[in-house]
């Protein structure tokens, strides 16, 4: 896998958006264990590269369907972390106006991002209308979605992979394989350890990534954006990868072996990147956590916003049901 | 058996070019082909709905000739992913209608109606302009899954429109009324209709506004509140009610969700005896919903108790004595009417 | 905001000893092993129900020691498929309970539900006897997709039964029922009963009857209708009124489908006056059918407009101000039985 | 290909379910443009070697689940003609007393049939779950069924091939690929030319028969069976056939090039395994058409039997729909 040549400086970009969805993650997770979260809310924790790589990856007219995972995407494409920890607290200021939880729901065109739903995997279809609605104006752009290894086990993920080839549509999919769909392990999801299979099934091209190397997520993300653009048609992408915590923040996952989440804490994305800049000579052990403390700034300030922030009146309770 | 097998009378619906005289299934079709040539971003897609085929009932027959493959977009067998993708297109100003080949396949398109396409205005303020058509209703012996009217599933659901055209006219008028809506709107397209129905269809651009009932026939003694294909049925046993003197006011409702409250209101006041009919199974069928509105809120006007008259509580059967059991007809409005005109 | 997040309590269920303040939630697990000790055709599937954790809200903690892995079955997310395949087994004679994490992931083994299970009896005479469990309601700021009550879809569907219990003795027994009954089943559960609600539960077989309903409290001034969630709300609403010289009656629907007409026929016809309460979305809500029922067979007996009380016509909002809006609780029941009474 | 070891009564037997089968959708034909029909129907010219070839290789205790085009194995698990027929007509006589049409419903477990239903390809879940319960009992016994190409698009067919492949469920699936899903060629349905392809994506083996060679067919289903009994799991085989009328009794099928008809016309099944009989001496011409004589009369007769039935009674149109 040769790399897309990235400057310091985008490298350096690629290292704060990891950072500070690391930031927003720890400092979420600290605040709901405070009581001062409300409802329930995902980590995603080791996920970091795949979100922050692949959002890096696209053009600015690109759209995004993210899943729950993919808070580094939010953040890359544009929504502030004021305006997502808001609606984490159901704030008036959120991104639903405290219409919808968590990671949920947290669309906006403005910024190429389609909101989430919970049932799996239904940001397939969506994102591939919106390819098809790229294809259907002539326009050279690109939709990229993301699915877990649990969900591809769902028949959506097989009808999207399908019609995406005979329309050949401008989409990239990427399979977020943790190796855990909430308790079940890969084994029990599916007799197949490597999901990229699915995609000569379906007569699409399929590829392999790191999922903790986020130079290696941006560049094959890249090639299938480049390619979609181009009138190439689809591209499935398996990046592998470990879900570090539970499968929510009520779930301490002790059905995950503690030997596996140790293998993989050694290959933690944003440690491990924080070595490649500084073998590289890109970025210096102070520099890095000078990063890191303008991402704790930034988050705090986005917390004292959310918590600060005005709850929705009841009164607008039945508003925006339909377009008007 | 009274009845012989239709087919559903597929054959290529007629350019007719009498508007007097056109077809339920031609004013259809008119629609479509009216909102295409408007706004390059309506599109078709769907099973079969493409090539010299134009679908299963031949609605949008000469219709790629037309506007070529990629606005008339033949499907895959899979409802639930091409209804989705729908969603994405429409959320980026598209305006796709989707045929789903009878209304009984909705079912397997359910998620992506109910919970993405009714719910994401309110989550996240992006609009999902989008119609389904969906062909419905029975009669014709086709059995369980070729005659069903899930419209209630759909009215329970907020987010969504749910319209049912009982003309020509309206067939036209609210389709083109729901391709403009920014909302999704279900449309309950009536088989039994298509080509047995036919009537005057204003020609150009003609709107039925979303959302208004039609007082089909005025009355004073009872109020048979319908929809769909037994408007036709209500007026048919209207015209031997009057026979009977007894004079009854049709309501055809022609919008399902949101409801023309007010219009069901008022001929609940007016004659204070109220038959629901529709073909859809009985139990918690739309019929539920009107009566409970009126049991709130014309209570005091009543003069007798709330009638209704449903598809019975049963799949849909296949035989004709079993299907002409199940399902409301003229006859059958004709006697509840009278029973209740008498209370 | 006077409610926290409870994250569901995601914790074990309790093995409670004392069977006078036992948990709703570990009646439906005590209801569950019973059946599976006593009729080896009984098992259970779902995502995430094995091995050591037990499912979502640890219903079936410990089920996978006891019974082993084939009947305690962890399934791939597919719900369509998973569905289906209870399908497959009922049809053979087992028994399948199903659990969906969320009654909200009910839609998407929809076909599997509403098709296929609801008509085989009808068409070709076989029974398909499973029970799909699905933890519903709110009140607990899971938002949109983690707190549906999707109840009215399946009591529009000929061929369903559905349940939803009220109290953990019911909860245990109407579970016992549906398992038995040689019909599909779905038992929605209310996830904000299954810690906060104690009471007791009869020890060994204990059946709750499908169809029944229960008079929870006797009154004569009027009648509140309601189930699940809804209950503890009426109850408190009735202690309440009382202590405003109202006297009302609750009815504990307990069984949806069939309803148990005649008890709700009865307390219509005693009070003269009736206010039906849910947490699912009011228009076409279960409320909708009762509202009707009454409408038509209680007529005479009315002294007031039926009064509906639902969750209101939005999905269900996340934000604690927002979802208090959206629910019927205590407080707005007592202010429509005031109301009502008055008039 | 080995063919299994079949004796010339066996393979008269063979013929006789495919004769019987094509003169059966003959005479049903005919029926209906006379107007003698009730409701729509379908016709499975081209399918009869599929239909019969497979039910002949299942064992009395294993189960089946048909679907719309299986004539033939519906007819050789046991099901009378004059049952089908009187279905076909609606009557009280008929498999599902009038409540389900044409091909659908005609379930009846002491023949170890699955009732069809239209919802394509609801057969495949419910197929699993027959075999699922037969490895919950440690019963040596299989599961058949049979799917489109079309409905080989919708996510449920990858849901049960996943499915099937992580429960080791002992389970055939067919895939009776006729070039055509309605009106839509199978190049419109999947880039895939070869759906036996989606096998190796979900773990399970695939193999592919010549869907009009009934002896072909009978082996691999066979060794397909035979391998699900013993507990090697399930197996997806994709029989490539043509559908050699339209969609339904109402579809002339223009959309269908003619030439493509009259290439697979040469390869019709019956004429075919005529051919071969002949050849092999297992037959000669004139036994061949006492054959075809036996099937005339008993289907003449089926008919009878079904127009002389009583249609169901309308007062009975509430009953069934629960089990006592
Ligand atoms: C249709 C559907 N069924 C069930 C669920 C409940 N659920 C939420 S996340 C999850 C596991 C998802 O696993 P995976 O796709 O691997 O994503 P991950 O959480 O591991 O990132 C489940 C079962 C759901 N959201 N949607
Ligand atoms: C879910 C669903 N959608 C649509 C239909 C309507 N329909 C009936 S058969 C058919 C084509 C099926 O093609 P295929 O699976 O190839 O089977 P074939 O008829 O060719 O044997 C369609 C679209 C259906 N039955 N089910
Ligand atoms: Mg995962
Ligand atoms: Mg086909």
């Amino acid at each position: 896998m040769t790399h897309t040549q990235l400057s310091p400086q985008q490298k350096l970009e690629l290292y704060y958006w990891m950072r500070l969805t690391r930031t927003f993650d720890d400092r979420m997770l600290a605040l709901w264990k405070q009581g001062r979260g409300v409802g329930g809310t995902f980590s995603e924790r080791g996920h970091e590269a795949i979100g922050v790589g692949a959002a890096y990856a696209m053009y600015p007219d690109d759209v995004v369907a993210p899943m729950h995972r993919d808070l580094g995407c939010y953040l890359l494409r544009g929504l502030s972390p004021r305006r997502i920890f808001a609606n984490l607290l159901g704030r008036e200021t959120g991104i639903t106006r405290g219409r919808d939880a968590n990671l949920h729901g947290m669309g906006d065109l403005e910024h190429g991002i389609i909101g989430f739903i919970s049932h799996l995997p239904q940001s397939l279809p969506v994102a591939l209308g919106v390819a098809m609605s790229f294809r259907y104006r002539h326009e050279a752009r690109a939709a990229l979605t993301f699915v877990g290894d649990g969900a591809s086990s769902a028949g959506l993920f097989a009808e999207v992979l399908n019609m995406a080839a005979v329309f050949n549509a401008p989409l990239v999919i990427i399979v977020e394989n943790n190796q855990y769909a909430y308790s079940t392990p890969l084994s029990q999801q599916t007799k197949v350890p490597d999901l990229v299979v699915r995609a000569a099934a379906y007569g699409l091209p399929g590829v392999t990534v790191d999922g903790n190397d986020v130079e290696a997520v941006y560049s094959v993300v890249r090639q299938a954006i480049d390619r979609a653009r181009g009138g190439g048609g689809a591209t499935l992408i398996e990046a592998k990868t470990m879900r570090m915590l539970g499968h929510a923040i009520h779930d301490g996952a002790e059905y995950v072996p503690r030997e596996l989440l140790a293998e993989w804490e050694a290959k933690d994305p944003l440690r491990r990147y924080e070595g490649v800049l500084q073998q590289e000579g890109v970025a210096d052990a102070v520099e890095l956590s000078e990063i890191g403390e303008r991402c704790q700034r930034e988050i705090e300030s986005a917390i004292e916003f959310a918590e600060d922030s005005p709850w929705p009146d009841p009164a607008t309770v039945s508003e925006g049901v339909y377009a008007p | 058996m009274s009845e012989t097998a239709t087919n559903f009378g597929f054959t290529d619906a007629a350019d007719d070019q009498d508007r007097q005289q056109m077809s339920y299934i031609a004013a259809i079709s008119e629609a479509l082909r009216l909102e295409m040539r408007r706004d390059e971003n309506v599109l078709i897609l769907g099973e079969d709905v493409g090539g010299e085929f134009g679908g299963a009932f031949k609605v949008t027959k000469g219709f790629e000739a037309e506007f070529g493959p990629e606005r008339v977009l033949n499907t895959p067998l899979a409802e639930l992913a091409f209804t989705g993708m729908a969603n994405g297109m429409a959320l980026m100003g598209l305006r796709p209608v989707v045929e789903v080949q009878f209304a009984d396949f909705i079912t397997t398109a359910f998620d992506s109606i109910v919970q993405f396409a009714a719910t994401t205005h309110y989550r996240w303020g992006s609009a999902v302009p989008w119609v389904i058509r969906a062909p419905s209703d029975g009669g014709i012996r086709s059995g369980p899954f070729h005659s069903q009217n899930p419209e209630a599933w759909f009215v329970h659901t907020p987010g969504l429109k749910v319209v049912a055209p009982a003309t020509p006219a309206d067939a036209k008028g609210l389709l083109i009324a729901a391709i403009r809506d920014n909302n999704p709107v279900i449309y309950f397209e009536s088989k039994p209709l298509y080509r047995s129905l036919k009537g005057y269809v204003p020609a150009g651009e003609y709107i039925v506004p979303i959302g208004k009932a039609n007082l089909a026939r005025q009355g004073d003694d009872i109020s048979i509140i319908t929809y769909g294909t037994q408007v036709r049925e209500a007026l048919k046993a209207a015209e031997q009610l009057a026979r009977e003197d007894i004079s009854a006011e049709v309501l055809d409702l022609r919008t399902l969700k949101p409801l023309d409250e007010e219009a069901i209101l008022d001929t609940a006041r007016k004659t204070g005896k109220v038959l629901i009919v529709h073909s859809a199974n009985r139990m918690l069928g739309l019929g539920a919903e009107i009566a409970a509105l009126i049991a709130e809120r014309a209570f005091t006007w009543l003069d007798g108790p709330i009638y209704r008259l449903g598809g019975l509580d049963t799949p849909v059967p296949f035989s004709p004595p079993l299907e002409d059991a199940y399902r409301p007809n003229a006859a059958k409005i004709v006697q509840a009417a009278k029973e209740l005109a008498a209370f």
